[in-house]
């Protein structure tokens, strides 16, 4: 931890989320405004309000379930909170940098499978033709999650109307963009 | 030569117990120019005093050095005893052999040998010190209150009552402020017109207080006990003398959809208009921004149907000068309208009003006469939501500080809406509930318990319009921050209380200060509540941040306690520790080389310009002059002066320098 | 003129008709659009979610390639491209640590590059030529649409005032429609979701075409490819949601104007749409 | 060898710094005695001559200490001090003046035990770089000498 989390008194995850995203989590004094306004609030198990209430305490056992918790992955980043915030506190940003420690550290909650396979199937397919291969996502995504006949009926509309692309379009410097995944996972795993 | 006598405490054991008294009187007798010195164990005791006043007076000293405790404890004591002894004061200094010395440190070699250094410098020091005479001010005994709102009347009439003349001046065309437009007050929820009343008409008639509505401070110059003050009387358009006040041009006047100030835009008046039936004084202003006369030309019928003749087309602002002697400034405060909000519409919803709205709604002087009706389409809401902190600790909106009277006129609203609407419901969103006042809390718990008011902590998010309800989109933090939807009739945003419009320009006119938030700056947070930094300069009120009527009343009372204080003496004495530029003999008059770059380094605008002219009268020379009445004795414009042109009396560079070498030279 | 273009990977493919409107309106001004030569993807929603530096460097390498291609104002119609692109260029200025990262992928960015939503596009460029236009007028109640990431975060994107925005309103008056007030146009629609949650989506959505349609509109203006993905394609549980089927149509903002300007229906994608457009 | 002991000049403000330090008294706190207190109105009096002259006298250590930033008994003298001191600070570094003998710090009235530990602490540095000598040699040359230049 830097001297700079040190000096504001902020230890574990708080502390944490300070030294990656700026992001104090003691300038909340739990007004709600961002519960009160998140779109997707009332499907999370813990409202913003409460993930920052959780933080602030310190406790391990409650920094656990922040890492655990479905909200971190529901959480849309419509930044709703954040534009309403009378403490200007950047909780979309906060909320990336949970998002990706959850899934360091293999905590992401179970329920948030669907999104997190949809998020690992997006960026496989741009990883390997550096745009986004629709149908390829679909078929990725429907692997990893079993969920087959989902949005089936979707595709042939969509077919019919010329969204989908059957053969991806493929960008010339592919090799430049596998290293810029290499580069940004091996910074991410350590 | 001097002749300067050591007097060195012991302070019982204070000091002796660390330092030797003994070695330090004696050393400090061996200097050059100290003709006494003595040790005693307690110098501010009365034999001690006596002590010092008789070998001034045997040893015809010209310098005193008493080395004790800290010149902040005694030095008046000290002073005192050589003045009574026929020394000038200024003539006695103190060594601090006790907080800085004995005190902080242990008994050994080197401590007795500070205490030797402290006492040296001020030996040397009291050589080149020159005798000052206090200053002496007159005082004019005239106060000026500014704003004629609760705080103003109070101050106003406070100072009255002891005997002083009032100048009272007020913008709008009626005194009464904020409190006027109230409609019950909390805790007691009597009635805010019923106890405002007496005191506007006292004011009106108080043989002491003259009073000047719809009249601006135009300017101020001056000092405590002698501001010069030029007034603008704005045209009312009318002739006050000949005005009976009978009410036929506001009535007749066709101009009549002008949105009402004193109703908060929910009523309608007339172009020439008093703003409000019980008004002090209950004469009518002509609006010029909204006569017809004054945009087209024609009109003029308020001119034909006065009885008396008193409508004044033509008349114009008038400039007035008065002197007074003391200012309180009771200008108050103002409310952000709704339109500040965008997630609560942008003001675009008529239905979401401000605090002070609702006072109207309530009060039975309103446009609703007392019922609760939404402005939209008059009807009684069912369903009303109160929103606490509404711009206030939000310090994304540039407001983070509370504005404390919120909390209370909440309750206070809930509880009125419910004993007008049967069966109505009310919410009140609020992060915390500050009723810290003498009955507050009780008074907020009535609300909750017996008049059923829904109090729900949280913030609302959003407020927006749907098949005329307004939908609240708010949440209940004592509930896992479980999101509550209202579908409301009305909501009342607690919107922040902030500085008035104008506050900024009028400080910079008295050379007051302000905080961040344009609000008037006290001198002293807990000790000097209601005085400035600029003395003789008092505030009272809400202009300082936001207060309650109670709070507004007390310090207003303070402030007049403050000016009758002032007024008490005929003329004032201070400290003769002021800046002085020095003057020479022709053909030079002065070191000053007028460059000024003291007028603006001083904080007090104590520096002004004086010429030297020759016996033709014409001007040989522009140097600096200090305004003795107005220098505070900081002494930043003698570290800035490129000349060394100005010193400060009572540490002056000659003092200084000795001091320094006098230390070093044996240190 | 010419101006630079990054379609995004929507336009690509399940947006096209975005792509072709915006192409349609831009040529019916002599605006030349021009790709960004090997241009990737910006990441979106799930570069951010799962990686931080990933979903710098993905959008650092199109403005590398622009500003090596000597554009300096380049068109992104998605909003969530726009808000990408945007952010990184902010992250980038502010923290001279990321812009190391960003070269240590042999990507150099300068800081030359504007990036213009198509909002801003319409009203640097085609907002003051439209008078006289208009052959057409979208006679028609529209629900202007800007959904989350055309205004938020404000701080960074500055882009008209956060809550009930007007920029596409006054855009859609000036083309001869009724913008209608109404209560979602910042609202979330249901975004990165839409797959993976689609019951989210459906309750979002749900909300803003329910309110569009109580007021009357007969057609939404969208600015995003994502919010009419969501608002198009959902309608199933959209009309689920809402317990009765709803069939007002949903257009891009460069159709709306297209046909405004008399451009032909097919070349502004219109067939391609879910929800038949009848306006 | 007896330890070196600093000579220390402090120029504080008589509502701050001076009531501060009368607080470390009241409060009993001890603190290194080699420093000497000499007190002014306002920091903003302190004219920066009178540090040199200090150096010149033979002083190995200077603190100059005021209220803190809004707290100035006089609405704005510590600021105006503050200016002063980036000024000059430049301009000793400029000119060859040690910087780091002079202590620059806000104690107000209610930091007693600052004040301690601000002495303490300058004593402690200025230990650590040892007497002025070579400056003092410098300043006290003979004046004969110095005059003809």
């Amino acid at each position: 931890m830097s001297s700079d989390t040190h000096q504001s008194g902020i230890s574990g995850l708080g502390g944490e989320v300070l030294e990656h995203t700026e992001v104090k989590v003691t300038h909340c004094y739990q007004c709600g405004k961002c519960s009160a306004g998140c779109p997707l609030s009332e499907e999370m198990d813990y409202p913003p309000s409460v993930i920052m209430r959780m933080l602030q305490t310190g406790d391990p056992v409650l920094e656990e379930k922040v890492l655990r918790s479905f909200t971190i992955w529901v959480c849309l980043t419509c930044e709703m909170c954040f534009a309403r915030c009378p403490m200007s506190i950047d909780i979309p940003k906060m909320m990336d940098f949970l998002r990706e420690k959850s899934l360091n550290e293999k905590k992401a909650n179970p329920k948030a499978k669907e999104i997190v396979a949809f998020h690992k199937s997006f960026l496989d397919s741009i990883k390997y033709t550096g745009r986004l291969y629709e149908i390829g996502l679909f078929v990725d995504y429907k692997t990893r999650t079993l969920k087959i006949f989902d949005d089936l009926a979707l595709a042939p509309k969509m077919m019919k109307r010329g969204k989908l692309n059957i053969i991806p379009e493929l960008i010339k410097d592919r090799s430049g963009m596998a290293s810029i995944f290499r580069k940004s996972n091996k910074k991410n795993k350590n | 030569m001097s002749k300067i006598g050591v007097f060195v405490c012991h302070c019982g054991e204070n000091i002796s117990a660390t330092v030797d008294c003994a070695k330090v009187a004696e050393t400090a007798g061996n200097y050059d120019g100290v003709a006494f010195s003595v040790d005693y164990k307690y110098m501010c005791s009365d034999p001690g005093q006596n002590l010092i006043k008789s070998a001034i007076k045997e040893k015809g000293l010209t310098g005193v050095v008493v080395a004790s405790c800290s010149p902040r404890m005694h030095e008046p004591t000290f002073r005192k005893a050589c003045a009574e002894a026929g020394l000038n004061p200024f003539m006695c200094e103190m060594a601090n052999l006790r907080e800085h010395c004995s005190w902080v440190h242990e008994k050994c070699e080197a401590t007795t040998e500070k205490a030797i250094d402290l006492v040296r410098i001020l030996v040397e020091k009291v050589k080149y010190n020159h005798s000052l005479n206090e200053i002496k001010v007159p005082v004019t005994k005239t106060a000026l209150v500014i704003g004629g709102g609760i705080a103003g009347i109070q101050a106003s009439l406070d100072i009255a009552n002891t005997g002083h003349k009032v100048i009272l001046i007020e913008r709008d065309p009626s005194i009464g402020g904020h409190m006027s437009q109230l409609s019950e007050t909390f805790p007691t929820l009597d009635c805010s017109q019923c106890i405002l009343t007496p005191r506007m008409v006292e004011v009106a008639q108080h043989p002491n207080i003259t009073l000047y509505t719809y009249a601006e401070l135009e300017s101020l110059e001056g000092f405590i006990g002698n501001f010069k003050a030029k007034i603008r009387r704005k045209s009312k358009s009318i002739d006050e003398k000949l005005c009976t006040g009978c009410g036929q041009c506001t009535t007749k006047c066709p101009v009549k959809k002008i949105p009402s100030e004193f109703n908060e835009g929910l009523g309608k008046r007339t172009a020439i208009y008093v703003p409000f039936p019980q008004a002090v004084p209950n004469k009518p202003v002509i609006d010029r921004k909204n006569c017809t006369y004054y945009i087209k030309g024609k009109c003029k019928v308020c001119e034909i149907v006065c009885p008396t003749g008193a409508i004044r087309f033509d008349q114009e602002d008038q400039i007035m000068e008065v002197e007074i002697g003391a200012i309180v400034i009771a200008t108050g405060f103002t409310i952000k309208q709704p339109d500040f909000f965008p997630e609560y519409g942008y003001g675009k919803y008529p239905d979401v009003i401000t605090g002070l709205q609702f006072e109207r709604l309530a009060s039975a002087s309103g446009p609703t006469l007392g019922e609760i009706r939404r402005p939209s389409d008059g009807k009684i809401p069912e369903k009303i939501v109160f929103l606490a902190c509404a711009g206030s600790r939000d310090p994304a909106k540039g407001i983070p500080y509370c504005s404390k009277i919120c909390c209370m006129y909440i309750a206070k609203h809930a509880m009125l809406y419910q004993h007008k609407v049967h069966g109505g419901k009310s919410y009140v969103f609020y992060m915390d509930i500050r009723a810290g006042g003498k009955q507050y809390e009780e008074f907020v718990r009535r609300a909750i318990e017996d008049d059923g008011v829904n109090y729900v902590r949280g913030r609302v998010s959003r407020i927006y319009e749907k098949n005329g309800k307004l939908i609240v989109n708010g949440v209940d933090t004592l509930l896992n921050a479980m999101p509550v939807e209202i579908e409301a009739d009305m909501v009342v945003l607690a919107t922040a209380g902030i500085a008035n419009d104008g506050a900024e320009e009028l400080a910079q006119k008295m050379h007051i200060s302000y905080d961040p938030y344009k609000f008037f700056a006290e001198a002293h947070p807990k000790l000097k509540p209601v005085e400035t930094n600029t003395a003789g300069i008092f505030l009272a009120g809400a202009c300082q941040a936001p207060r309650d009527i109670p709070e507004s009343v007390a310090m207003a009372s303070g402030a007049a306690v403050k000016v009758a204080g002032l007024f008490s003496q005929d003329e004032l004495t201070r400290e003769p520790i002021i800046a002085v530029v020095n003057r020479q003999a022709p053909p030079v008059y002065s070191s000053c080389v007028g460059c000024f770059l003291c007028v603006s380094a001083c904080p007090y605008q104590a520096i002004g310009k004086e010429e030297i002219k020759n016996r033709n009268g014409e001007v040989i020379k522009s140097i600096a002059k200090v305004n003795p009445g107005l220098c505070q004795g900081c002494g930043t414009c003698v570290a800035f002066c490129r000349t060394k042109s100005i010193d400060i009396q009572g540490y002056t560079h000659e003092e200084m320098y000795t001091e320094v070498m006098a230390l070093l030279n044996e240190y | 003129m010419t101006l630079g273009f990054y379609p995004g990977c929507s336009l690509k493919g399940s947006s096209r008709e975005y792509a072709e409107s915006v192409l349609a309106v831009a040529k019916a001004f002599d605006i030349n659009l021009e790709e960004i030569n090997d241009w990737n993807c910006c990441g979106a929603t799930a570069a951010h979610n799962m990686n931080k530096e990933l979903s710098l460097a993905l959008p650092a390498r199109i403005l590398s390639l622009a500003e090596k291609q000597g554009l300096t104002e380049i068109v992104v119609p998605c909003a969530a491209c726009y808000s990408r692109l945007t952010v990184t260029i902010h992250e980038l200025s502010k923290d001279p640590a990321l812009k190391a990262i960003t070269e240590a992928n042999g990507l150099e960015y300068t800081g030359s590059v504007t990036v213009l939503n198509i909002v801003q596009m319409l009203d640097k460029y085609i907002t003051p030529n439209l008078e006289g236009r208009v052959v057409k007028p979208f006679d028609h109640k529209v629900a202007c649409y800007y959904g989350c990431l055309l205004v938020r975060p404000h701080e960074i994107l500055k882009f008209d005032r956060e809550e009930d925005p007007q920029t596409l309103d006054v855009l859609m008056l000036k083309a001869g429609a009724t913008p209608i007030d109404w209560a979602f146009k910042t609202e979330c629609c249901g975004a990165g979701l839409s797959v993976s949650r689609t019951s989210s989506v459906g309750r979002l959505s749900g909300k803003i075409i329910g309110d569009a349609k109580d007021r009357g509109a007969e057609a939404v203006i969208v600015a995003c490819p994502m919010c009419h993905s969501n608002l198009d394609m959902r309608r199933n549980e959209i009309d689920s949601y809402l317990g009765e089927k709803v069939d007002i149509p949903v257009l891009y903002i460069t159709q709306a104007i297209g046909l405004a300007l008399g451009l032909d229906r097919k070349a502004l994608g219109l067939q391609r749409h879910f929800v038949k457009v009848t306006v | 060898m007896a330890e070196f002991e600093p000579k220390i000049v402090a120029f504080v403000c008589n509502w701050c710094t001076y009531a501060g330090a009368d607080l470390t008294g009241t409060s009993r706190i001890k603190y290194a005695s080699n420093v000497r207190i000499i007190r002014f109105p306002c920091t903003g009096r302190i004219d920066y001559m009178l540090l040199l002259k200090a150096f010149d006298e033979g002083a190995d250590g200077i603190i100059v200490s005021g209220c803190h930033p809004n707290d100035c008994h006089y609405t704005s003298g510590n600021f105006h001090a503050r200016r002063r001191w980036i000024m000059f600070r430049s301009l000793c570094d400029f000119t060859g003046i040690d910087t780091e003998r002079i202590k620059f710090s806000w104690v107000s009235a209610a930091e007693g035990a600052k004040w301690a530990d601000i002495v303490n602490a300058t004593v402690a540095s200025i230990r650590e770089l040892g007497p002025y000598t070579e400056y003092k040699k410098v300043a006290k040359y003979p004046e004969k000498e110095v005059s003809h230049g």
